[in-house]
């Protein structure tokens, strides 16, 4: 057995391991903590399966960013969650959902170990597409993402925009048009002063850089986007900022500037290159491009005020 | 190159109808305000005139219409497809949402002095949402697009529900998000299997490809109850009635009469037309099991319900139970096959407009008279007579008694059964009808009967006229011409097996 | 001289899996919150400060040395600031 | 057995996990924390299928890559709206029980419409 | 050679994985916070190990995303400690 071998059964028992702490831990906090490592070792399974995109998406979105949020809500709702979690299941319905997961599991893991092989693949047409009809780019992720789906992906910017409209549609109706609650106390520590000035500016070039080596290496709008998010908050945190109201109307058009450009980009590949959604190729990868700086905006600032959670003034019920 | 999978004539349109209702949201989002009402009323028409367009190109075409994306054909690139039953939805959600935007006018207005309201501001843009998911969902020829599209839907509908903020709703609706999301990944795990299988995910594709093998299966069936969650088939319905019932009533008629036929339709999308050739009879007999099941309890307990929009809820869940039926009566190329498909369309079409009508005027009636207690409705049928004619006449067509679409409905179930030989499933049917007989008449008994009853507000004789339009639209349904019978079948699989 | 740089990687490296260790050994047997926290600080910017030394000059271009410099850096920073919050929590003797 | 299988097991292993959270957990943030280890199993399942589809000098195939990565955004908005919605649940009402029986008001109670 | 930086990622990992039995024992929030600290600058140096031991592109970004994300978790909690009285956002 080689020692990557060993590694990675080790790896997986890991995530497993934290995985089944994350269902049994008895302190919904404790819980939380441990979601938020099992984002960390999931990111580091990405990686070994050569998919450094979405280790980066996980470690940003699904480890950072969420981490962020469970772990505000986890320590909010600690309280509520004492008498809920006295209520022990009971041995039947535990018996029941055991059941039924072990089922679920085995038989997934039949099937995947009965998948066919050699496995179907259209990893040739994206790297042809990747340099070929309206594209070229070195990033073939970037290139499925922003031209052969491009379709799902404006979709996907429409859901956030929608997720955003529901957080902020349980605010307090007296609230509405406020901004949200403030991510951090009046006077911050000067630690955290310190560590918002320090780590915003050079987390901010990070994301761009991120973004921008997207084209043609690991990384693109959506990492981008959650890593400025993130440092957005960072600085909202030492409160260097403070959160827009939500009727502001800059913050609205960037929320939607990703998939309003896409959207007249969309249409207007049907007049200039005959066909929605289609780029002209001689200006395919400018346009991808400049598609891709909106949504970067879009990602940054609709993940941070899906943390930042609905519209908050002091009194409002 | 495969059928379907290149631009035909006419195939603009799909695009233009999936991206009005999208550019609607992001104006709306904008602009803010009473805007995002003007947006949604000013686009309504356009997309009924647009599925219109659809489904004459479809019907003057005979074939399916297609639009490559971006000029880039599956597998790697994505499809919009529309045939017999997408137009047919096309239409069916064009003129519901208008009639709900119609009808939402009064309630979710932004007044005057006011720049923006949180209710109306989201009601508008939600509702808009929900029209943006069904549109793709109807038109979706690709698995993952068509998972997004879900998610449209999830975000859409389940704010919707708790819109008036009460705890109780904000219950409802975690519940709601709960199962969607769950029912989400189901799907998106038989997708990952799918393409881990034949490397795509276009659904014309993946019918020529797709045999019968334990991963197709596994994909499927995980598919489906994913599926089944979202459109609360029993036992997974528990999540429906408080979420339909707290609903504001234009958002509960969208969501009863439309949200969960779009995963229904998904359903029928998978067996019947990626795999319709599949030897599926274990499968179609579960399915129609469940909705036989489903048909009981949901009549049994809505005969329970003390309040009307409770009881018109779990009729949701009787109601769905009779589109699975058509699992069972019309899969295989069979004679029989085609009159099982008439029938689940003409049920779907059927019990979205008459409940759309239903909840409307269950909305209608708990505003004028401050609440919708069945106990208490002793002589409204005099203060409001409008709004009890379209529930009498809602009510006919979910009994199904002639004329209506749920007559033609249910009468063309109780004849594929028995052509194809399996008796069995008349007896939901039956019962099923005789079960709804009795909670329509809960209703309206003692609304016919003699009582004082004092009005809050006066009944709104615009409002009433949209719900008796659609309850309207409900029967008329039972006069279709056979020429609609072919228009629905304009596309699928096996459609072949139908007599000429 | 790649057999000089591989050793010097392999010392510092082993030294820092060595910090990482005795971090954890710390957490795991110290008896109070803040030594705890100061043993998790030291394995932190110790431990990962020896790897990315190590790993230095195995780094074929500019860029990616200055990223792992970066990254040091930044954890350096980071580890501080937070190191110093958890304290002044302590302090508070809130939980 | 490659690493991408390892992983694709363990994603069948964490949907079963995660499914075992969400019926026994009473509470709805664990739900949630529940789902997002389904979710995350799913997007393994599709890392496996990414990572089998190497071909034509790519170490994986990149379609179904993309679509982890919409989905991974995908699922955070749910968990977004998820937190939300309790958060509210819980200033409103004090209390975060998804159990309907807690929830049965008396029948009196005002219009809803 | 890179067998040697493998093992060292793997020795890190299993390393900080045991602090993480701290947590497990119970202890309290914030030792759980430390815990996860640690778990984040050793995953960090697991990446950096494994991104000079194979040629997989992109670990070293991936990398840089953990080191900026690592204080996040902390900082959320410590914040909402401070601003409970007040009762406000995240």
């Amino acid at each position: 057995m080689s020692i990557q071998t060993f590694l990675d059964i080790a790896l997986a028992l890991l995530v497993i391991g934290v995985a089944v702490w994350t269902i049994v831990a008895r302190d919904l906090f404790v819980a939380v903590v441990a979601y938020v490592v099992y984002g960390l070792f999931l990111a580091l399974v990405w990686i070994r399966m050569y998919a450094p995109d979405v280790a980066l998406t996980e470690a940003a979105v699904g480890g950072g960013v969420t981490g962020v949020l469970l772990v505000a809500a986890g320590k909010r709702l600690d309280i509520s969650a004492i008498d809920i979690d006295r209520q022990k299941p009971s041995m039947a319905l535990a018996t029941l959902a055991a059941g039924c997961s072990i089922l679920l599991a085995g038989v997934l893991m039949i099937v995947i170990l009965s998948l066919p092989a050699p496995a179907p693949t259209l990893a040739p047409q994206a790297a042809a597409a990747a340099s070929g009809p309206g594209a070229g780019l070195g990033n073939p992720i970037t290139a499925v993402l922003m031209s052969y789906r491009s379709f799902d992906t404006m979709l996907e910017k429409v859901v956030l925009i929608l997720a955003v409209v529901g957080v902020w549609s349980v605010g307090a109706d007296q609230a509405w048009g406020a901004a949200p609650a403030p991510f951090g106390p009046d006077r911050p520590y000067d630690a955290l002063v310190f560590l918002a000035k320090a780590l915003a500016p050079v987390g901010a070039i990070i994301g761009f850089h991120i973004f921008w080596t997207g084209a043609d290496a690991p990384g693109g709008a959506f990492q981008g986007g959650a890593l400025l998010a993130a440092m957005w908050m960072v600085a909202l945190m030492g409160r260097l900022i403070e959160l827009p109201r939500i009727d502001a109307r800059w913050l609205r058009l960037a929320l939607v500037a990703g998939p309003a450009v896409f959207l007249a980009v969309g249409i207007a590949g049907a007049m200039l290159a005959g066909s929605f959604f289609a780029y002209p190729s001689a200006f395919a990868k400018p346009l991808i491009l400049s598609i891709e700086a909106f949504m970067v905006l879009s990602i940054a600032v609709a993940l941070t005020m899906l943390v930042a959670g609905p519209p908050y003034r002091k009194g409002a019920p | 190159m495969i059928d379907g999978a290149e631009t035909t004539q006419g195939g603009d349109l799909l695009v233009l109808a999936v991206l009005l209702p999208v550019a609607g949201i992001i104006f709306s989002f904008v602009l803010g305000g009473r805007y995002a009402e003007r947006v949604s009323i000013c686009l309504a028409p356009l997309g009924l005139v647009l599925a219109c367009a659809v489904a004459a190109a479809v019907a003057h075409a005979g074939k399916p219409l297609a639009y490559a994306i971006g000029g880039l054909p599956p597998p790697l690139g994505i499809v919009l497809r529309a045939d017999g039953i997408s137009a047919t939805m096309l239409v069916a959600v064009a003129i519901i949402v208008s009639a709900a935007f119609l009808y939402a006018r009064a309630k979710f207005d932004t007044p005057e002095r006011i720049k923006e309201t949180r209710s109306a501001l989201t009601f508008w843009i939600l509702l808009q949402a929900v029209w943006a998911g069904l549109t793709i969902i109807v038109l979706g020829g690709d698995l993952f697009s068509l998972y997004v599209a879900l998610e449209v839907m999830t975000f859409a509908a389940v704010p919707l529900v708790c819109i008036d903020g009460r705890p109780e709703t904000l219950v409802a609706a975690l519940r709601y998000l709960l199962f969607a999301l769950v029912g989400s990944i189901c799907y998106l795990l038989g997708v990952a299997l799918f393409y881990g299988s034949y490397g795509t995910l276009d659904i014309a594709l993946l019918a020529q490809k797709a045999g019968p093998n334990l991963v197709v299966w596994v994909a499927a069936s995980l598919m489906t109850a994913g599926l089944l969650a979202k459109t609360a088939l029993f036992p997974l319905h528990l999540w429906l009635p408080p979420a339909h019932a707290n609903a504001p009533a234009a958002a509960s008629a969208i969501l009863s009469g439309l949200v969960v036929k779009g995963s229904f339709f998904l359903t029928l999308r998978i067996w019947f037309f990626i795999l319709p050739t599949l030897p599926a009879v274990g499968p179609s007999t579960v399915l129609g099991v469940l909705g036989s099941a489903a048909i009981l309890v949901g009549s049994a307990l809505a005969l329970r319900q003390p309040r009307l929009k409770l009881l018109i809820a779990y009729s949701t869940v009787a109601q769905i139970g009779y589109l699975f039926l058509v699992f069972p009566l019309a899969t295989g190329a069979h004679v029989w096959s085609a009159i099982g498909w008439s029938a689940g369309v003409m049920q779907v079409l059927a019990h979205a407009f008459a409940k759309a009508a239903m909840f409307f005027s269950a909305g209608l009636l708990a505003e004028s008279l401050g609440h919708d207690n069945i106990g208490q409705l002793k002589g409204a049928a005099r203060a409001l007579p409008l709004t009890f004619v379209t529930l009498g006449l809602g009510g006919l067509s979910l009994m199904g008694l002639p004329p209506s679409g749920g007559f033609s409905a249910k009468w063309l179930m109780l004849r594929a059964s028995v052509a194809s030989g399996q008796w069995i499933w008349s007896a939901p049917v039956l019962v099923g009808g005789l079960l709804a007989a009795g909670y329509v008449y809960r209703i309206l008994t003692p609304a016919l009967g003699d009582g004082e009853i004092t009005l809050k507000s006066p009944p709104q004789r615009g409002r009433e006229v949209i719900a008796l339009a659609l309850v309207l639209i409900a029967l008329a349904l039972g006069f279709m011409p056979p020429g609609f019978f072919d228009f629905i079948e304009i596309g699928r699989p096996l459609a072949a097996g139908r007599p000429a | 001289m790649s057999t000089a740089i591989d050793a010097f990687t392999i010392v510092c490296v082993a030294a820092g899996v060595f910090f990482y260790v005795a971090g954890t050994v710390g957490l795991l047997r110290f008896p109070d919150s803040p030594s705890r926290l100061h043993a998790l600080t030291k394995a932190d910017n110790l431990g990962l400060g020896l790897v990315a030394l190590g790993l230095l000059p195995r780094e074929p271009s500019v860029l990616g040395a200055l990223k792992i410099v970066v990254i040091w850096a930044l954890v350096m920073l980071s580890g501080a600031s937070t190191a110093q919050l958890i304290g002044r929590v302590l302090r508070r003797g809130r939980r | 057995m490659t690493p991408a299988v390892l992983a694709a097991l363990v994603g069948a292993a964490l949907v079963g996990l995660g499914l075992y959270g969400l019926i026994v957990h009473p509470h709805p943030l664990r739900k949630l924390l529940a789902f997002n280890l389904v979710g995350s199993g799913a997007f393994l399942v599709f890392g496996m299928v990414a990572r089998r589809g190497a071909a034509a000098g790519l170490a994986f195939d990149p379609v179904p890559q993309a679509m982890v990565i919409t989905g991974i955004v995908v699922a955070f908005a749910a968990s977004a709206l998820a937190v939300a919605l309790v958060l509210r649940l819980f200033a409103t009402s004090g209390r975060v029980d998804l159990d309907p029986r807690v929830w049965t008001r008396p029948d009196d109670d005002s219009s809803t419409s | 050679m890179n067998d040697i930086l493998l093992t060292a990622a793997g020795l890190i990992v299993f390393a900080v994985a045991l602090g993480l039995a701290r947590v497990l024992r119970g202890a309290d929030d914030i030792d759980g916070l430390m815990a996860a600290q640690l778990l984040g600058s050793g995953g960090i140096g697991t990446l950096l190990l494994i991104a000079s031991a194979t040629s997989v592109p992109g670990v070293g970004d991936v990398a840089l995303g953990l080191a900026l994300l690592a204080p996040f978790a902390t900082i959320a909690f410590i914040n909402v400690l401070e601003s409970d009285d007040a009762e406000a956002g995240p």
